[in-house]
């Protein structure tokens, strides 16, 4: 018997990093209808948009690809004005879904991140180490959204076939 | 039918509907499934089955579990290899197993020739001889005898180890009567539990007693619990899982042995919980007489295990040696079963023996001592002596010992705990605790059951309500009573003589004489006992010696056990196989690889692909057909030269930096100055860490005001990174400075070369790219071939340069054009190889070849890069204090190596007069410049610059090679070419 | 001292070894001393032998606070090789394995040792061109490196399976080190403690040195130790990983932190590597001993650290990095592990030196200092006798700080 | 392997993380002499019990923060808690 679980490499998304502090920050956003996520760690979620909470002064915006060039106009991440910084990254990441009754035993095999809900809510998003490396990890229905920096996107896609098939 | 001469009628939780052929040494045998092999050889009556590892003297199996020290076998076949102990190893169908150290067969064993010799090999006996004429000629033989099993082998190929990690509330170590109470009334707390126990199936030495909880076999008691635990979703219970090595923050470090997932061979727990309950039991521990290792001998928990787990009483006549009370259950079990017993040797007074004597109608040699065992290749009989010194032999053929019970503190001491030495329990038992955990049961020196389950009751309910959990209401089971526990300790029987051959480590054969001469010649504390004479290295790490040993030298010098202490307790507990710690880290997974959008296609044109830094993997050269690799290289530098070629730059680091202070901080990375920097251009700069060395190098561009895009190389984006943050967040707090990485963001192909404006003119781009409107060191941005791009006029080769990045999502349809429309302008690809040819050509430096942890930019002749005024710049202090010594500086400088036509080694020393001496420069890049058709070459030279036109000479190892000495640029050094 | 040899250990036969006597003598403790080495490991120990020997000072007492020859000298890899980079290291570690080759005669004690050679794995390109760099360099100290290809490196090394050309790292070359050896470890330490005891000099476990003492003109004059106070014009701290915590006692910083680094050993299995190989681009190395256990090291802890376990993840990368090279290893057993102390100065090379205090001389930033214990006694003996640097050594000592002329030799070689 | 408690994660697994050394003095002006800079530069402090040093939250937020750690037991405190 194997793992019970789906493993599929996203499509690319619209991605935004933001920096800056957090009024500042909540008042760039408000264009886009996403409000600031109130606890460290935790993603604000709508319309299939995410907004994360990654670090101290620091976001991370997810929205479908379809999205990206209304995002660009909107956030226009070259103006240094606002003071706060954002910058486009969406060919930054190379994103992953895992699902399925094991989800949570692939994630404890990919990451030493405690998901235990009390830890990691409903809405937990957070930056963690993924198979060695940094890596994203965002609970998603059924299971979790996982994104990694993109050059190491074929290496994550061997380690996944690799735990999950037991091939060498 | 199974013919098992050693296997009881009934009994045992075998499944005798079962039978099971197994190989042993060569021979045919036969067991049941649920045996072990240690099990199923005593039901055959294969007793000899090992020889010692020094003496190779007869050996046979001892224990029953982890703890054996005597019978290790190597597999054969499927799962080759290892020492592993007959008593772990599961009987299936088809296993091969055979004895580890002797040969042909333990039976008849060619190197028991030692056992002649023995007087000769005393412990350390190796330090006194084989020193003439050297130990080099006697090393091979020995390395041979020595070691057990051979390597294993390792073909399961369709399955794989895997690590993962766990993270609860309680860990339980230990699925005995203790264990399973904790676990259970954790559970009902509602704590996230998980229980590992290194037996396949659970109950500890349950499974070999004849008490009752709440009135049903203890066996059933068990397996309720475990059926409730397995319903509980929040608990995780591991059979067949050693939890081996005890870590910081109360981690655990457990191997599964057989996980339900079909495709995992092994899994590595890393389980961290927020409490550890200890119930690891105790370990039975040896009697020291002479020939304790005889085979025949065995711990006495050993035998009620092989007759209760697996319906085998591995001997005809049985005699009992113990020195305290538990052995005495053993007795009753065998009377009960109607076996012979030939009596018992208790050393106790016949005062000090209890109520475990009560109902037995066997002899009962009180206040006696077994003097020796006696046999050839098996116990016949054993020598009583009785406290008035006389002696009498009774023959037996089965030797149950007990030298009383230690806990297994193992992973205790793992976690820092400190021991206390129990006089009651004559051993070492937990004390102060240094992690969050807590010892139960017989793993806290509770050995007897009532007293067990009600200490571990109080333990865990006391650590769970600390732990802000609720423990149910929850009463003691009623156990049965069993005879209070006791022990008076011996450490050796009385009137041994010098050369008995009374074993302490039975596993590398150390002797109580041993003991004796390692404290003679000095080696009086037991760390020098064990490192002397071995005692406790073995793979059993003497589980039921090392209290002996301790108890010995306590003896020897007047001393109490506590104050001589214990060895230090290392992690594993048992071995685990490597691959568990590993898991799904190997093969290509086990260093990270980073890939460009390009690198399939440079795979698919045949590229030689290198590990280019920072896990980037890039093409070296791309090979020609009917030339090699030189000729390849020669292509690409013509190309680049003459035409056109083209270089995939993307993980060459990159960084957005921006924020009120963002000019600010980029004059403090670099040496050089960027105030006056207009936007839209960018300069070469070069940072420097504390201790004043070149850490990098790059172009930064400014895109506007306080907003810079700096590039490092693809090596040092993570080390310029992490020095950049240090900065910013420890000793610039106050600066507003936001740093993102964007190496991934931003793919780059460089096209370079005469013909490089022809090709983005051809590509078609949207804005004036003459020299004029678009000068070296700009950035524009511009659509090129209907794309948006960044294009920046670097140049890394000393041609004409154009980086054109875009967002990686149009870099391979990028790249492509740029090789369709370049085609007719000549344009190749070009590899790392290639950039290091035209780099030496026009002596720029690099980062591992002139850059060497030693060099500082006015040794590389880049005096203007050091800012007059900037002094605060990170390591321009460091840098001008070295230089201050006014000691002689390596600088750097070209050579014209005279080796006609070959290439000098990179890194080569020159020396004064190439004398065999010490170095004064080495040569730091050598290649064929295709421009110059010479072999040219960088250097660094003690007081280069002022010797250029000097010969000097380059020393590799035999080889003198002449060369002159020049300036440190052999093409185009005005530059004009690359501002053209 | 009684005489080791194959005759003796004969003869005592007879009497079952009832007659052999104590390696080392266990004097009171005197109230002065001529010199006094805090510390009896290895490099205390060959000090102390070498002051008697080479300089005629047996008025020498060796302070231990634990039991002779228990720290690193107990809890290393056993590597001896002298494959360094710099002109400045490389004549000190020819030094140190030219000792080390007639020790075992020197001393009547049988320390095993083997030379058996270290081969260098290389796996990329500036790591080839690093070890090329070192061969010459060595070469011309004499310390020799030879060159060998990928099918004579996996006929010499057929366990070594991994590593081939579709690996992630694939193997493109090797280079033989032949000086290299192994020895008996905790032999060093007797065989050293029992000529040294021999010779007169004094070795005093147990016995704790508190702080250091000075007189009125700040020179040294003493320690003061948990059985009183030992006087002395001349002390010498050799407690690798705890030097600072002494040194500190007389006010006294050094550009050194301590750190943990760690060793463990498989299952002891049938001669399988008779070479020490060494990985450096994965950062592991490994050999067998004479027992059959192979005894593998890997990187240190990143962070200050006394303890003598193992740091799990530093412990797993190395595990990993094997099994890339050995991947049948998989199957193989771990059987034990464990760490030492050391301190690492600032630069990463040894200090072998005179301090600001008179009368007080350190031996520490010993990284990988089992192979310099020969050497490392020899000189220090010869600055303590003399009160002058020996030439092999004059690179380490303090003063090179004073311009931060550092003689880097980190990442040179992950074999320590 | 220890948990450490970043400021901004909470409690995270040591892998996360990079340790940076000891907390350094603050970076000496320009106008000390050679010997103070050179002692800034290199002599840590290396104490046998409470160290206060520097991690780096690499694989998680990316914050730098300081805690005490000590050399022996490598239990962990906050740096403004009591290092007796």
């Amino acid at each position: 018997m194997g793992y019970q679980a789906t493993i599929k490499k996203q499509a690319m998304w619209a991605i935004f990093d933001i920096k800056g502090d957090v009024r500042v920050v909540a008042k760039r956003i408000a264009d886009v209808g996403l409000s600031l996520p109130l606890s460290p760690n935790t993603a604000h979620s709508k319309k299939g948009q995410h907004l994360c909470w990654i670090g101290k002064n620091h976001w991370l915006l997810l929205a479908p690809v379809e999205m990206e060039d209304q995002l660009l106009k909107r956030l226009q991440p070259q103006n240094l004005a606002f003071d706060c910084r954002i910058v486009h990254v969406s060919d930054a990441y190379t994103l992953f879904t895992v699902t399925g009754d094991h989800a949570d035993d692939i994630l404890a095999i990919a990451s030493p991140l405690n998901t235990r809900q009390k830890n990691f809510p409903n809405d937990g998003a957070t930056f963690t180490e993924f198979f060695g490396i940094r890596g994203l990890v965002l609970r998603w229905p059924g299971g979790y959204l996982t994104a990694v920096e993109r050059s190491y996107g074929d290496m994550i896609t061997v380690y996944f076939d690799k735990i999950t098939t037991g091939m060498r | 039918m199974t013919h098992n001469p050693f296997r009881q009628k009934t009994g045992g939780r075998i499944d005798r509907n079962s039978c099971v052929e197994f190989e042993f040494n060569g021979k045919r045998y036969s067991g049941y499934k649920g045996d072990t092999l240690a099990s199923a050889l005593l039901a055959n009556g294969v007793f000899l089955n090992a020889r010692s590892f020094k003496y190779h003297r007869p050996r046979g199996i001892m224990g029953a579990s982890v703890e054996e020290p005597s019978c290790l076998v190597e597999l054969l076949g499927a799962d080759a290899g290892g020492n592993h102990a007959a008593t772990t190893v599961q009987l299936r169908q088809g296993l091969k197993a055979k004895s580890v150290n002797c040969w042909p067969s333990p039976n008849f064993d060619l190197m028991s020739i030692n056992q002649l010799f023995t007087r000769l090999l005393p412990a350390g006996f190796y330090y006194k001889t084989f020193m003439w004429p050297n130990w080099h000629l006697f090393e091979p033989s020995i390395r041979r005898a020595a070691g057990l099993a051979a390597a294993p082998g390792d073909q399961i190929p369709y399955q794989h180890f895997e690590t993962r990690y766990w993270h609860g509330d309680v860990l339980v170590v230990g699925a005995g009567s203790s264990g399973l109470l904790a676990a259970l009334i954790a559970s009902r707390s509602g704590a996230r539990v998980m229980i590992v126990d290194d037996h396949p199936h659970p109950g500890g030495c349950l499974r070999s007693s004849q008490s009752k909880i709440d009135g049903r076999p203890v066996i059933e008691w068990a397996e309720a619990v475990c059926a409730e635990l397995d319903a509980n979703p929040e608990v995780t219970r591991l059979q067949d899982a050693t939890a081996w090595g005890y870590r910081e923050d109360n981690l655990l470090m457990v191997t599964e042995r057989s996980p339900a997932e079909t495709h995992v061979f092994q899994r590595g727990w890393k389980a961290r919980a927020g409490r550890v309950i200890l119930a690891t039991g105790a370990i039975e521990r040896n009697l020291v007489f002479a020939n304790n290792d005889l085979p025949g001998v065995m711990l006495a928990s050993a035998v009620q295990i092989y007759y209760h787990e697996f319906g085998v009483i591995p001997g005809r006549q049985a005699m009992i040696f113990t020195n305290n009370s538990s052995a005495y259950s053993l007795a009753h079990d065998l009377q009960a079963a109607g076996k012979m017993i030939a009596g018992i040797i208790d050393s106790r007074s016949f005062e000090e023996i209890g109520a475990e004597k009560d109902g037995l109608e066997i002899p009962l040699y009180a206040a006696n001592q077994l003097k020796a065992a006696h046999g050839g290749k098996h116990l016949r009989a054993v020598s009583i002596r009785a406290a008035d010194g006389s002696i009498k032999r009774v023959d037996c053929d089965l030797l149950a010992v007990s030298g009383g019970w230690n806990p297994a503190v193992h992973l205790f001491s793992q976690a820092r705990g400190t021991l206390a030495y129990d006089d009651a329990l004559a051993s070492f038992v937990p004390d102060k605790a240094m992690q969050r955990l807590a010892c139960v049961g017989a793993a806290a020196g509770k050995m007897n059951l009532a007293l067990a389950m009600a200490n571990t009751l109080s333990t865990v309910t006391t650590c769970l309500s600390e732990d802000n959990f609720k423990p149910p209401a929850f009463s003691l089971p009623s156990c049965t009573t069993s005879p209070d526990y006791h022990l008076q300790p011996l450490w050796h029987v009385d009137g041994m003589k010098p050369g008995d051959k009374a074993f302490v480590d039975i596993q590398n054969d150390v002797t109580l004489d041993d003991i004796g001469l390692a404290m003679r010649e000095g080696f009086d504390t037991v760390e020098h006992v064990k490192r002397y004479t071995t005692a406790g290295m073995g793979i059993d790490q003497g589980k039921i010696g090392n209290i002996n040993v301790i108890g010995n030298i306590a003896m020897a010098c007047n001393k109490r056990p506590d104050e001589i202490g214990t060895t230090t307790f290392r992690s594993p507990f048992t071995p685990v196989d490597f691959g568990s710690i590993a898991g799904q880290r190997n093969g290509a997974t086990v260093l990270p690889f980073r890939h460009t959008p390009i690198t399939q296609w440079n795979k698919d044109q045949g590229a030689v692909m290198y590990e280019a830094g920072a896990r980037w993997q890039r093409p070296g050269y791309f090979p020609i057909v009917g030339g090699n690799m030189q000729d390849a290289i020669n292509a690409e530098a013509e190309a680049v030269r003459y035409a056109v070629g083209v270089y995939d730059g993307s993980p060459l680091g990159k960084f957005d930096i921006s924020g009120r202070d963002a000019a600010a901080f980029i004059d403090l990375l670099y040496t050089n100055d960027f105030a006056d920097l207009e936007i839209g251009m960018g300069r070469y700069g070069i940072m420097l860490s504390d201790d004043g060395m070149i850490l990098d190098d790059g172009v930064t561009f400014k895109l506007a005001e306080n907003h810079y895009l700096m590039s490092t190389s693809t090596g040092f984006a993570d080390v310029v990174f992490r020095h950049m943050e240090y900065l910013l967040q420890i000793e610039c707090e106050s600066w507003q400075v936001w740093i993102t990485p964007v190496t991934s963001q931003w793919c780059n192909a460089t096209i370079c070369g005469p013909k490089a404006r022809d090709v983005l003119e051809a590509l078609g781009v949207s804005i004036d790219i003459g020299n004029d409107a678009f000068p070296f060191m700009a950035m524009r941005e511009a659509i090129v071939a209907g794309t948006p791009a960044r294009i920046c006029r670097v140049s890394f080769t000393g041609e004409v340069s154009f980086e054109i990045n875009v967002w990686p999502r149009h870099a391979e349809a990028m790249w492509r054009r740029i090789m369709e429309i370049g085609a007719p302008f000549g344009i190749v690809p070009v590899g790392s190889e290639t950039s290091h040819v035209l780099r030496v050509e026009k002596g720029f430096l690099s980062l591992g070849h002139e850059v060497d942890e030693t060099a500082d930019p006015y040794d590389l002749g880049m005096d203007w890069i050091m800012s007059r005024t900037k002094t605060h710049a990170i390591g321009r202090r460091s840098v001008d204090i070295r230089r201050s010594s006014g000691k002689p500086r390596r600088e750097l400088v070209g050579l014209i190596p005279k080796t006609g036509g070959e290439l000098v080694p990179e890194g080569a020393p020159v020396t004064p007069n190439g004398d065999r001496a010490a170095s004064e420069g080495f040569v730091s890049a050598c290649v064929w410049s295709v421009v110059n058709k010479q072999i040219i070459a960088l250097g660094l030279l003690t007081n280069g610059r002022a010797r250029i036109g000097e010969t000097i000479s380059i020393r590799d190892r035999e080889r003198v090679i002449e060369a002159v000495v020049t300036k440190p640029c052999f093409y185009d050094p005005k530059g004009k070419r690359l501002r053209g | 001292m009684s005489r080791f040899s194959a005759f003796s250990l004969a003869w005592n036969a007879l009497s079952h070894h009832q007659k052999w006597t104590r390696y080392w003598q266990n004097p009171p403790l005197a109230k002065k001393y001529d010199v006094l080495i805090i510390g009896a490991g290895g490099h205390g120990l060959a000090c102390a032998y070498y002051l008697a020997k080479n300089h005629g000072i047996s008025s020498v007492a060796v302070l231990e606070k634990g039991w002779l020859g228990g720290g690193n000298i107990a809890r290393n890899t056993v590597t001896i090789r002298s494959n360094y980079l710099r002109d400045e290291s490389i004549p000190f570690f020819v030094k140190s394995v030219s000792l080390f080759e007639g020790l075992a005669k020197e001393l009547n004690f049988n320390l095993m040792y083997s030379k058996r050679s270290m081969i260098d794995v290389i796996q990329t390109y500036p790591k080839m061109r690093e070890i090329r760099r070192r061969m010459m360099n060595g070469y011309l100290h004499g310390s020799s490196y030879t060159p060998i290809d990928v099918g004579e490196l996996r006929r010499r090394v057929p366990a070594l399976t991994g590593g081939g050309p579709d690996s992630r790292l694939p193997i493109i070359g090797a280079m033989v080190h032949e000086e290299a050896a192994v020895c008996r470890h905790d032999g060093v330490a007797w065989g050293y403690a029992r000529s040294a005891s021999a010779r007169g000099v004094e070795i005093h476990q147990q016995t704790e040195v508190k702080s250091l003492l000075r007189d009125k003109d700040g020179q040294i004059k003493g320690v003061e130790t948990n059985r009183g106070t030992v006087l002395a014009d001349k002390v010498a701290v050799v407690v690798s990983g705890h030097t600072t915590t002494i040194t500190e006692t007389a006010g006294l910083s050094l550009p050194v932190k301590s750190f943990n680094l760690a060793a463990f050993v498989s299952e002891p299995v049938k001669p399988l590597i008779d070479v020490i190989v060494n990985c450096p681009d994965l950062g592991v190395y490994l050999n067998q001993s004479d027992k059959g256990e192979l005894v593998i090291g890997g990187a240190p802890d990143a962070g200050q650290s006394f303890r003598r376990d193992m740091k799990q993840s530093v412990f797993e990368d190395a595990v990993v990095t094997m099994l890339e090279l050995f991947p049948a290893f998989r199957r193989l057993k771990l059987l034990r592990q464990w760490g030492g102390v050391l301190d690492i100065a600032h630069d990463a090379s040894p200090i072998i030196s005179a301090t600001d205090i008179s009368g007080l001389f350190v031996s520490c930033g010993w990284w990988g200092g089992f192979k310099a214990v020969p050497a490392g006694g020899y000189t220090l003996a010869h600055l303590i006798a003399t009160g002058q640097p020996h030439q092999a050594a004059a690179p380490f000592t303090l003063d090179r700080f004073h311009h931060l002329d550092f003689i880097v030799e980190s990442g040179t070689t992950t074999a320590r | 392997m220890l948990t450490l408690p970043c400021p901004f994660c909470g409690q995270r697994d040591e892998t996360e993380f990079l340790n940076t050394g000891p907390t350094k003095p603050a970076r000496p002006s320009s106008d000390v002499t050679d010997s103070e800079w050179i002692n800034w530069l290199t002599v840590p402090v290396n104490p046998v019990g409470y160290v206060e040093e520097k991690w780096w939250h690499v694989k998680g937020c990316g914050k730098y923060f300081t805690i005490k750690r000590h050399t022996v037991t490598h239990q962990i405190k906050m740096p403004d808690e009591d290092s007796a």
